[in-house]
This record gives structure tokens, C-alpha cells and sequence, in this order.
């Protein structure tokens, strides 16, 4: 598929070896943290819905390494990895999984709700295509405040053909918001095929239809995912307006844990896994620059293996919520001030 | 008589009405490759073809476009892979689906099925597990509608593509795997009629939905304790059969409405007003009502049964009535 | 501002005389119907809101005469001239306008929800953006019922900025659905100029967002829309798939009847009046090709006003409906036969 | 005190707020360029600028952005239009705005208000006359407020704006034009605490927004008969002043609701459901609604009175609950 390139400048090769390394760190973790899920979901730990980011993880990596803390992400209900590389802890997402009080959201939000506002994460999003306009509130909140915050949006490419992307982007454009929204085309919305369900060719063709820029790039080349995304940022900070950049990738996993895939063959994944793993693609290209060894990204794997162990035990270990705890957190005050908010 | 599930009862449904009327057609997300979430349209694409669709995740084109298909002739079926999504089309259900055929006099039928999975299930949280008849009961010009069982789901799914007028269908999502009887061969359940699913003296239950089966449950242990349990399921909510419920409860004098949803601004306060108008004389007890604490459904089991109503309430809001407290 | 154009073929001049003398009469009758209400609702004869269609006769006119009885349209709350283009009895819809028992919804209705089933006009709409999916519903009838029908959904500036206008324009796309999706660029959405609230310099250019085709012409030249209907039309009719015609026009009148105006100048309304008359511009053009003459079009004139004022009589001496007649139409089945209905 | 509209009273609770705190801002469509459809934000943009804005006819947007904006620091007052519009953002309020808080554990607050004009107004027909509290009653997480005076538009906007939780602020269309007192100076108006607008004994009318004066012109009329009205202005619709309810109800031993919408499923269905489940044994009478008929509002004039409530259901359902029929 012949992507609408643009040349974005190197800026990965600026980075220093080890911020170089940062970039394999997180999809590592990433990873690690998805593949556990997998199995603890499977083994009945974790419950409720499961949307899993493995194949996807230089995607969010890429992106977030050029923003700051107190920039905002929207994400959806395939968030762990967003919320991983914006920088939340594994601990308290693995507990928030398990239905722990010590989780994000003291186990009233579980997979599909993760949130953490110290972050500038704003949540994941049970309803697809919920996060757009959240991003352009985000965006219009720095307008009012004069501050250079940015505010990315996740979405999906099913996701694109909701009105709310429509509405996201024209606001965005007409008021030179700044938002940077990020398609993650993973080539199918459940079992839809995007090609079935998807207008035109690129979802990145979309932004002419708002006067603003859309770019499509290779979504499983970290690389090529910081440096666009490092250009686009750069841009939209300083007052140059939204922008639209898909990322091609692919779900290398099932919609969802335990999803059937009657709609896909195995063969087609599995040649995916092989020749389109964005890990052992980013693993290659650094080794192939001598800018990592065996040993390093050995390290690497270890000490995501024991972080994602650690959270595990630290969701294991923590305590469910009180059933009474339901009644919190509903408003700003106190359900004695109005007794009968908590009927 | 055989026993099926309530996922191939609404399939039957299903495959009886497009066999009976080619203009009718059905359309949601997901339902063609992988035969619905709940595998409630297993097999419709390799008898039907394209009357059969997936469509991209576009609420408002759904239910928009079911709208203009029904005003041109056609039968269309839409599914909203969970009620929860109605929120996003509601526009279109309650402004222009309930309202075309009165405001423009009359000119036209709207004959519409909207079938929208519903209720708490497996831990799906705060945005996938409402039960939301709530967000409609005031709106003039739908019928709303809820199977309890597999044999109502398929007799009732039949006379709502029938139905000259626009259905919301709420199945409750843990029913699909429920077997239940169902008579072989093509039948209709009547829209607008309450059945009367156990006789009793002391106090009447109105439910619907997943929640006959609790009451139920609930029944055969209070008849335990001497305490006889009439119980009835609506079937349709909107318009729903006052006349069973009001002749119910002034044989009773006592009663008890029980939905899954949550309590306050419930569909429940419609019935137990309804109630009090028209048989406050015959009321022993204030009418009370059963249901969902007033919290989004939260997502960890522990709180996400608290917020949920269970037999234990039901049975205690019937020893209130009874005035058997403690 | 430069026109994205195409070259459609001269169907115009096809027609036969009296064809052609047809669409000025289409044009002059809806003018003198909104011309006589807008005095109407001054009158308070008329209640209600009411939205002009002064000033944009050539693009319903051009547009209907390539339709059938059998085809399809969806219309906006600015709906009058398109009731009247598509063949609805002025008759009827004044006495709608009125609020009597002879209205084409038996005065359920107004001036913002007329509609006439039987011509195939399926409604006036009083929300933005609530036509489009019918107009695609429509479209999928036609698909079932495998016929050649075409549904054309009018829709103005202001609503291109809905969501629904997106999930429209990309399901029509991938199912290839027989419609024709007609923009009236009026230049405002009320108070608010198109170019504020709109991100593409053309509504046509978001066309390209569907893999669709995408055209803008002057719409206040009805040889023009009426050319370029007949070739999209066409095209739709044989299974071309959908199209979008973004017809640039100008709301001569107030947003609607009594609007202070206070967002442009009367200057720049009055410049309008003289110089892009869309009735008086295609007299001109008719005029330079002798196509018609001074007396051809007074008797038009004439004809139009003695029908409106026939119209108009018919509304006055027709009795309002009785009160208890709120209770019909609700449903196909009477409030009878379930009592609780009709509360 | 000073007199003015119950529409400068809004423009002042803006202009204070404005000025009070700089993270607040408003938009909507038509406000900048013509001080909105009933000047309620007129000569705003003078004085702030860019922190009143217009946007697009995209209600998604508006909502789904007031949420965004809400989360991240600042305070959005968005303005539907008509009330009847809210439906096309109904997936942002009801899934997204009402839900956020709790299902992320608390984490954050959401100072966001939503105006709403509504209501029945110059024959504006089905679809821009609706009064839509009903459509949302059911969702936990909202607070709905529907001032019924210009003094009260003032202090409860005011107090809605400064709340750190979502509020629907309902505004009566054909309120705006209306003069009342109003205090000079700022002052708030409390959220949750409903107002006893009249004293009286032999029964309480329970009502809110354009029906507390209507229910006030009842109330003279009967005092002449020697029926005793006890009128309460709940102010605000969620959560409810049920205290306020039942003490007076207590007291009068007789109840009316009186509201504009539609009777069937609505809010009212709430209201009589709580007062009989709290004072059933206090009740001589059941507690009676008055509302619209069920249907949507019509055009004609005729039609429209018809369906609408007027003073002598009013009257009509007090004379019921006192048996005095007839
Ligand atoms: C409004 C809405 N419609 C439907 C769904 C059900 N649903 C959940 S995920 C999904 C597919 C999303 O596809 P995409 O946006 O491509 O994201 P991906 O899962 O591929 O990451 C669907 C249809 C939903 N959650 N919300
Ligand atoms: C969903 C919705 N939002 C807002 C309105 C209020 N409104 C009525 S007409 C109008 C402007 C429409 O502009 P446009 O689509 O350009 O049509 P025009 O009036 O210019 O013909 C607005 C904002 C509405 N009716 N529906
Ligand atoms: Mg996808
Ligand atoms: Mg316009």
C-alpha cells in the first residue's frame, strides 16, 4: 500500500543512546504487561472486557516521547498502552484491572476506564470515538489559559467514521486548536475490515476535508512514529493548528480476549507476527546502527518482566473495595449533603 | 415442547420474518462475520445475502437510516450492539423515529425494530452495562418492549417487525444463553399485553426482563414462608398494560415493581404512580420499587453487586409491603 | 471566489420550450408562496417559525426537474421551495402554514415539518442534520427493493458541520447508494458566516473525505444546477454511487421571518438583491436567447399570484382542526386499543 | 428591589461569574453576533472576548468539548440552543459527563453547566418545544436544575457555575421576556434546596420552571373557593429536595406535581412515586400529575393547548385530591 509520505526530519538520531533505549523500554513494557494480562484474564484474574495493544506499541511510544506531563491524551477502550507510555504506573493499572481499591479508579473503572489525571491521561473510553471532542476541550482549556499544553487523540479506524471525528476536527481547525489526532489504523474495528467499512483509501485523506494536514506513516516503525509525531507536536505547540496523522498497524491479537477471529486467517496474522512486529523491527533497526547490544535489550526484557511481576503482586496483594466504597465519588460532595443522590 | 436458547429464539425470529417479507432487513455492527456478539444472527448471512449488512460504527446513520428506509417501504431491523450506544443515535429516536408520523399528520407508517442488548454483565462496566428504558419512557411515539424468556423473545421479536411502528427491543444480555420452551412453528406474542407469570394473593411483583426470573426465584422462597407472590411480566413497557397490573394489585393491595435499571427517574416510578393513581384505595402499603442504587455500574464485582438490586431486596421491599420487617 | 468546476453538458438546452418555461415557473411560484408568507407571518396569520427559501429558487428548481414522482427527497427547515419544486399542492402546505385541519400534517406540523409522502417529499426537518441519514435510508430502500429510485438530501452550510452529515456521506460511500447529497451554501448558519464556522474553503472539497465526487456550482444559476443535476443524477440512477453538488447561493432574507440581521450589512444584502437575483438572471438569460418573452413571463407572474392567493384563501375558509384530533396519528393503531397511549 | 428580565438576570449571573473567575468561558451557537436567540449573552463579547464564542452546528462537539475543557481546568458553559438539541449530544452527557467522575474513581471534578432553553413556546411544534428532563432523570451523575424567576435564574446559575459537578440548567423560553425582582449585588441561590413559593394547607403542589406561576394563579383562585395551596418550586430537579416534599405533604396530607412535559414517564412519575413511598400513611388522596397529554407537541394553536397542561388540570386534578369533583 503505497503510503502519502512526507520526509519527516531525523530527530530520533538527536536523541541520546539512552533516550534511544527509552523508546524499546516502554514497548517492552508495554508488551510484557499485555501478554500477562492476556494469560491473567484467561486465568480468570482480571475480569470484564480486555482490548489488548500488542502490535501496536510503537505507536503510543513514539507519540508520547514527544510530549510532556502536562500535555493530555484521550485514549479508547485499547488504552493500557497509552496510558503505559504516558506514563502511568503498572502497579496501580494491574490493580485497576483486578477490581482492587488501589487501582486508578479504586476499581470502578477496570480495563476500559483507566484514567490518570496527574498525567495529563485523561481515560480510556468505553464508547468508541468518545475521546475526540475530549481532546478539543483539552485543547480549547490551553486556548483559554494561554498555556502551549497539547492534547493528543487515540482513535481507532473504526472510530473514524463516527460523527464525533467530524465535529472533533472541524472545531479543531476553525479555532487552530492545539490537537494532534492520532489514527491507529489496525486494519479492523472488531471484525470489520477497514477497507470494508472506510470511505477512502488513507483515513489521513480525511483532513483535507477540515484545511488541515493529514500524513500517513508506517505505525510499526517507532522511528518513523517519533519523527513525525516530534514535527507535528513541534508544530501544533507553537500555534500552527491540529493535525492528522494516521499510523498504519496491525492487531495481532483479537478484538478483544477470547475473541473467536472467524473474520481473518491465521496465516495472515502469522505472517504479520513475523515480518511486521514493531519490537523486533525497532531490536533490528537499532542493532543493525550499533546502538544496542544482546546484553541491553536483554536488561531491558528483565526488568520489564519484574516490574509487571511486582504489579501483579501489588494487585494481588491489595484489598478489594469495601461494597459501600460503590457510594463515593459519584460528585463533588458528600452524599450526606444530599441524601438522596445516593438512594 | 423443545428447548432453545433465547439467542436462536430471537434467530427464528428472525429467519421467519425474512422468509415471510422480503423487505425486511437487518443491519448492525459485527453481525455478518462473526453472527453477532451473542451469535444472535448465526446463519442469516448464507440464507439472506445482503439483507443482511454490517455497517461501519455510525450510530446516527443506523438508526437514521432506518428511519428513511421504514418511510420507503422497507422493514428494517437495526441492531445496536448494546443499549448503552442508543445515547449516541438519540436524536434520531426520539426526535425524528417517535415524532415523524404525528407531526406530519399521520402520512406515513414507521415500521422499525431497534434491538438494543442490555443489563449488567460479566464486570462490563460503567458504559456497557445499563439498562436504559429510563432515557425513554417519556418519550411519546415508541413502543418499548422486553422479552424475559426465549419463548416471549421470539413472539415478541415476530410481532415487533410486524408492527407498523418503531420498536426499541431490550434483551437482556445474560438471557441470550438461556434455554428456555418454545413452541415449534410460527407464533405471535401480542404487543401491549402483560402475562401473568405465577399467580398469587398477598402481594404483586411487576417486572420485566432478567428480573422475572429473580422474582420468581424470589416467589418460590416466600411461598416458603406462607407468603403468596402474584407476579407480572410486562412484556411491552411503553405503552404497557396498566389495566393487568391495576386488576393485579386491587386483588393484592400490596405492591412491588422490580427493574434491573436504576431506581430513581426509573421506568419503575411510571408503574408504581400509575399504581397509586388507580388503586390507591385498595393499597395496603406504598407501592416500592426494586432496583439499581443510584450509581453508574461500576466495574469491580464487589461494588458492581452492591449498586445492583438482587433477590434480597426484592425480598425485602415485599416484607415492607407485608409489614413482615426484620 | 474561484469555483472548483466541471463541465457539464448543455441538457438545458434540450428542453423543450415549454420545459424550460417550466423551471422559471417553478422559481416564480415559490417566490411569490414565500413572498405572500413572509407577509402572512407579519400579518400573524402564520405562526410559528419561518425560514425563507427567497433567493435560492434555482437550486430546488434545477435539482427536481431531473427527478421522478417516485424519487426521493429529504429537506431542511428552510423547506418550502423544495415541497413546492418537488410538486406539493401550495394549497395544502399554506394551509399547513396556518395550522388548519386541511395542512398537509392537519396542522400537526407547521411550516417546519411539511412533508407529502405521496410525492415522495419525506419531510422538512426541524433539526440540522436530521435529513441526511433519511435520505441514505431512503437509498438503502431502493438497494433492497432493487429499483432505480435516487434520493437527493438537501442540506445547507451550517449543517456540513454535523456529525451526521459524516456517518451519511461514508455509508452511502461504501454501499454505492443512489443518493445525491445537494448543499445550499447560503453563507450563513443563522447569524454565523460560513467561512467562521466551516474548515474547508469548499464544502465540495469534503467530498474527497468519502472517495467521493464532489462539485460546486453557482446556485443561483439554474441552468447551471439544473445541468449538472442531470448528470449526477444520472450517474447515481445507474449505479455511479453517491455524489455531493454544493451549490453556492445567498439568504436574501433574514434567517428567518423577524430576524434583526444584526451579523451582515444591508448593503451587502442589497447588492445581492441586484445583481444575483436568481429569477431574474435566468429571465436575462432566457431573454438574450429569445427563448422567452416580456409577455411568456407575466403571464407566469400572474399565474403564480392567483394560485398563491387561491392558496392563501383556501388556508383562510379551511376550518382548524378540533381539539381532541391532537390524539390521532400518534401511531397506525388507534389510542383505543391501548388506552394508556393516549394518557 | 429593583425589576428586571429574567433573561438580564442571567446575563448578570454571567458577567459576574466572568469577572469572579477567569477559567470561565461560554459558547454556543449564534451568541456572539447577535447576544443569542433571547439576548440573554448580550454585550458579553464586548467585555470578554474570545471567552464567548460561537461555534459550529456541532453538539457533539459543544458537549464532548465542554467535558474535555472541564476536565483540564477550566470552566465551559455551553449553550444548546434549544433544549430539545441535548439529544444529539445525549451519548457525551448521559455516558461521557454524568459517568466520568465515578468511573475513574473519583479522580477528578466536572464544573461544566449546560443551558437549555425549553419548553412549549409561539407554536414552535414537535421538535423545538419540548420539555426534556425526562429524558435524563434516570442518569445518575447529573444535577438538573430549572430556575422559575429571574431571581432565581440568577442566584442558581450562579451557584451552578461554581459547582464542581455537571449541571442541566433549564431554562423556560417564555421566561426570558419576563420582569421580576431581583436583589442587587451578588448572592447565590442554593443547588438542591427547593423553595416554598406559597404556604397552605389542604394540599401541596409540587412543581418547577413556568408551572410554579401557573400553579400561583391556581392557588389564588381556590383560596376564594377556601381551598388552602401549599406551592413548592423545587428549583432543582436532581437531586431532588425530597424533605421539603414530604414534610409539606405530611402536613396537607394531599399532593399534585405539576410540570409542562409530558405526564407519562416523566419526571413527576419520580416525584409521586418518592412522596407516596414516604408518606403513604398520610395520604387521603393519591398524589396526582398534571402534564402534558402523550403526545409531541403539535403546531396549530388548538392543537397545541390541547395537549399542553393548562391552569384548569391544575385545578381540576386539586379538586380531585380533595374530592371535590365536579
Ligand atoms: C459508539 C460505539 N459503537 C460501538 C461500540 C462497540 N465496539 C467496541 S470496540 C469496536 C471496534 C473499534 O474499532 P477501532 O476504532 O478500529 O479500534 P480498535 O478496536 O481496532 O483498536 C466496536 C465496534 C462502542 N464501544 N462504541
Ligand atoms: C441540531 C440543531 N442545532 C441547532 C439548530 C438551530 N438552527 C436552526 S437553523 C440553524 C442554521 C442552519 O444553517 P444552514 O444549515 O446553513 O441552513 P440555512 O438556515 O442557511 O438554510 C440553526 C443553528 C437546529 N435546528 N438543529
Ligand atoms: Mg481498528
Ligand atoms: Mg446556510
Amino acid at each position: 500500500m503505497p503510503f502519502q509520505k512526507r520526509e519527516f526530519p531525523n530527530r530520533f538520531a538527536e536523541l541520546s543512546r539512552e533516550d534511544q533505549h527509552g523508546l524499546l523500554k516502554t514497548m517492552v513494557r508495554i508488551r510484557t504487561f499485555e501478554s500477562r494480562v492476556e494469560e491473567l484474564f484467561l486465568n480468570r484474574k482480571v475480569p470484564g472486557f480486555v482490548h489488548l495493544y500488542i502490535g501496536e506499541e510503537a505507536i503510543a511510544t513514539g507519540v508520547m516521547a514527544n510530549l510532556r506531563k502536562s500535555d493530555w491524551i484521550t485514549s479508547t477502550h485499547r488504552g493500557h498502552g497509552h496510558a503505559i507510555a504516558k506514563g502511568a504506573q503498572t502497579d496501580r493499572m494491574m490493580a485497576e484491572l483486578y477490581g482492587k481499591k488501589t487501582g486508578y479508579c479504586k476499581g470502578k473503572g477496570g480495563s476500559m476506564h483507566i484514567a490518570d489525571f496527574t498525567i495529563g491521561m485523561l481515560g480510556a473510553n468505553g464508547v468508541v470515538g468518545g475521546g475526540f471532542n475530549i481532546a478539543v476541550g483539552a485543547g480549547i482549556s490551553a486556548m483559554i489559559k494561554k498555556t502551549d499544553q497539547v492534547a493528543v487523540s487515540f482513535f481507532g479506524d473504526g472510530a473514524s467514521n463516527r460523527g464525533t471525528f467530524h465535529e472533533a476536527l472541524n472545531l479543531a481547525s476553525i479555532w487552530k486548536l492545539p490537537v494532534i489526532f492520532i489514527n491507529e489504523n489496525n486494519q479492523f474495528a472488531s471484525t470489520t475490515p477497514t477497507s470494508y467499512a472506510t470511505s477512502v483509501a488513507r483515513i489521513s485523506d480525511r483532513a483535507k476535508g477540515y484545511g488541515m494536514e493529514g500524513y500517513t506513516i508506517d505505525g510499526n516503525n517507532v522511528v518513523e512514529v517519533y519523527n513525525a509525531a516530534a514535527e507535528l507536536i513541534r508544530g501544533t505547540r507553537k500555534g500552527d493548528g491540529p493535525v492528522l496523522l494516521e499510523c498504519i498497524t496491525y492487531r495481532i491479537k483479537g478484538h478483544y480476549v477470547g475473541d473467536p477471529e472467524r473474520y481473518r486467517s491465521k496465516k495472515e496474522v502469522q505472517k504479520q507476527v513475523i515480518e511486521n512486529d514493531p519490537i523486533t523491527r525497532f531490536i533490528d533497526y537499532l542493532k543493525e546502527r550499533k546502538l544496542i547490544d544482546d546484553k541491553e535489550v536483554e536488561k531491558i526484557r528483565r526488568e520489564a518482566s519484574s516490574e509487571i511481576a511486582a504489579s501483579e503482586k501489588f494487585a494481588e496483594d491489595s484489598p478489594y473495595p469495601e461494597p459501600e466504597e460503590a457510594c463515593n465519588d459519584l460528585f463533588s460532595f458528600s452524599p450526606s449533603e444530599f441524601p438522596e443522590v445516593a438512594l | 415442547m423443545r428447548t432453545i436458547t433465547f439467542s436462536q429464539a430471537t434467530l427464528e425470529a428472525m429467519q421467519e420474518e425474512m422468509r415471510h417479507d422480503p423487505t425486511v432487513f437487518v443491519y448492525g455492527e459485527d453481525i455478518v462475520r462473526q453472527g453477532g456478539i451473542f451469535g444472535q444472527f448465526k446463519g442469516l448471512p448464507e440464507e439472506f445475502g445482503d439483507r443482511i449488512r454490517d455497517v461501519p460504527i455510525s450510530e446516527t446513520a443506523i438508526i437514521g437510516a432506518a428511519l428513511g428506509a421504514a418511510l420507503t417501504g422497507t422493514r428494517p431491523v437495526a441492531d445496536m450492539h448494546f443499549a448503552d450506544f442508543i445515547s449516541v443515535a438519540f436524536d434520531e429516536i426520539v426526535n425524528q423515529i417517535a415524532k415523524n408520523r404525528y407531526m406530519f399528520g399521520g402520512q406515513v407508517n414507521i415500521p422499525l425494530v431497534i434491538r438494543a442488548p442490555d443489563g449488567i454483565s460479566k464486570q462490563a462496566a460503567a458504559q456497557h452495562s445499563q439498562s436504559v428504558e429510563g432515557w425513554v419512557q417519556n418519550v411519546p411515539g415508541l413502543i418499548v418492549v422486553a422479552p424475559s424468556s426465549a419463548a416471549t423473545a421470539k413472539g415478541l421479536l415476530k410481532s415487533s417487525i410486524r408492527q407498523n411502528d418503531p420498536v426499541l427491543f431490550f434483551e437482556h444480555k445474560l438471557l441470550y444463553p438461556q434455554k428456555g420452551p418454545v413452541p415449534e412453528g410460527e407464533y405471535l406474542t401480542p404487543l401491549g399485553k402483560a402475562e401473568v407469570r405465577k399467580p398469587g394473593k398477598d402481594v404483586t411483583i411487576v417486572t420485566y426482563s432478567i428480573m422475572v426470573q429473580k422474582s420468581e426465584e424470589v416467589a418460590v422462597e416466600l411461598e416458603r414462608e406462607g407468603i403468596s407472590v402474584e407476579i407480572i411480566d410486562l412484556l411491552t413497557l411503553k405503552p404497557f398494560d396498566a389495566k393487568t397490573v391495576i386488576e393485579s394489585v386491587k386483588k393484592t393491595h400490596r405492591c412491588v415493581v422490580v427493574h434491573e435499571g436504576v431506581v430513581t427517574g426509573g421506568f419503575g416510578a411510571e408503574i408504581a404512580s400509575r399504581v397509586q393513581e388507580e388503586a390507591f384505595h385498595y393499597l395496603d402499603a406504598p407501592v416500592l420499587r426494586v432496583g439499581a442504587k443510584n450509581f453508574p455500574i461500576p466495574f469491580s464485582p464487589i461494588l458492581e453487586n452492591y449498586v445492583a438490586a438482587n433477590q434480597e431486596d426484592i425480598k425485602c421491599a415485599i416484607r415492607k409491603v407485608l409489614h413482615r420487617e426484620g
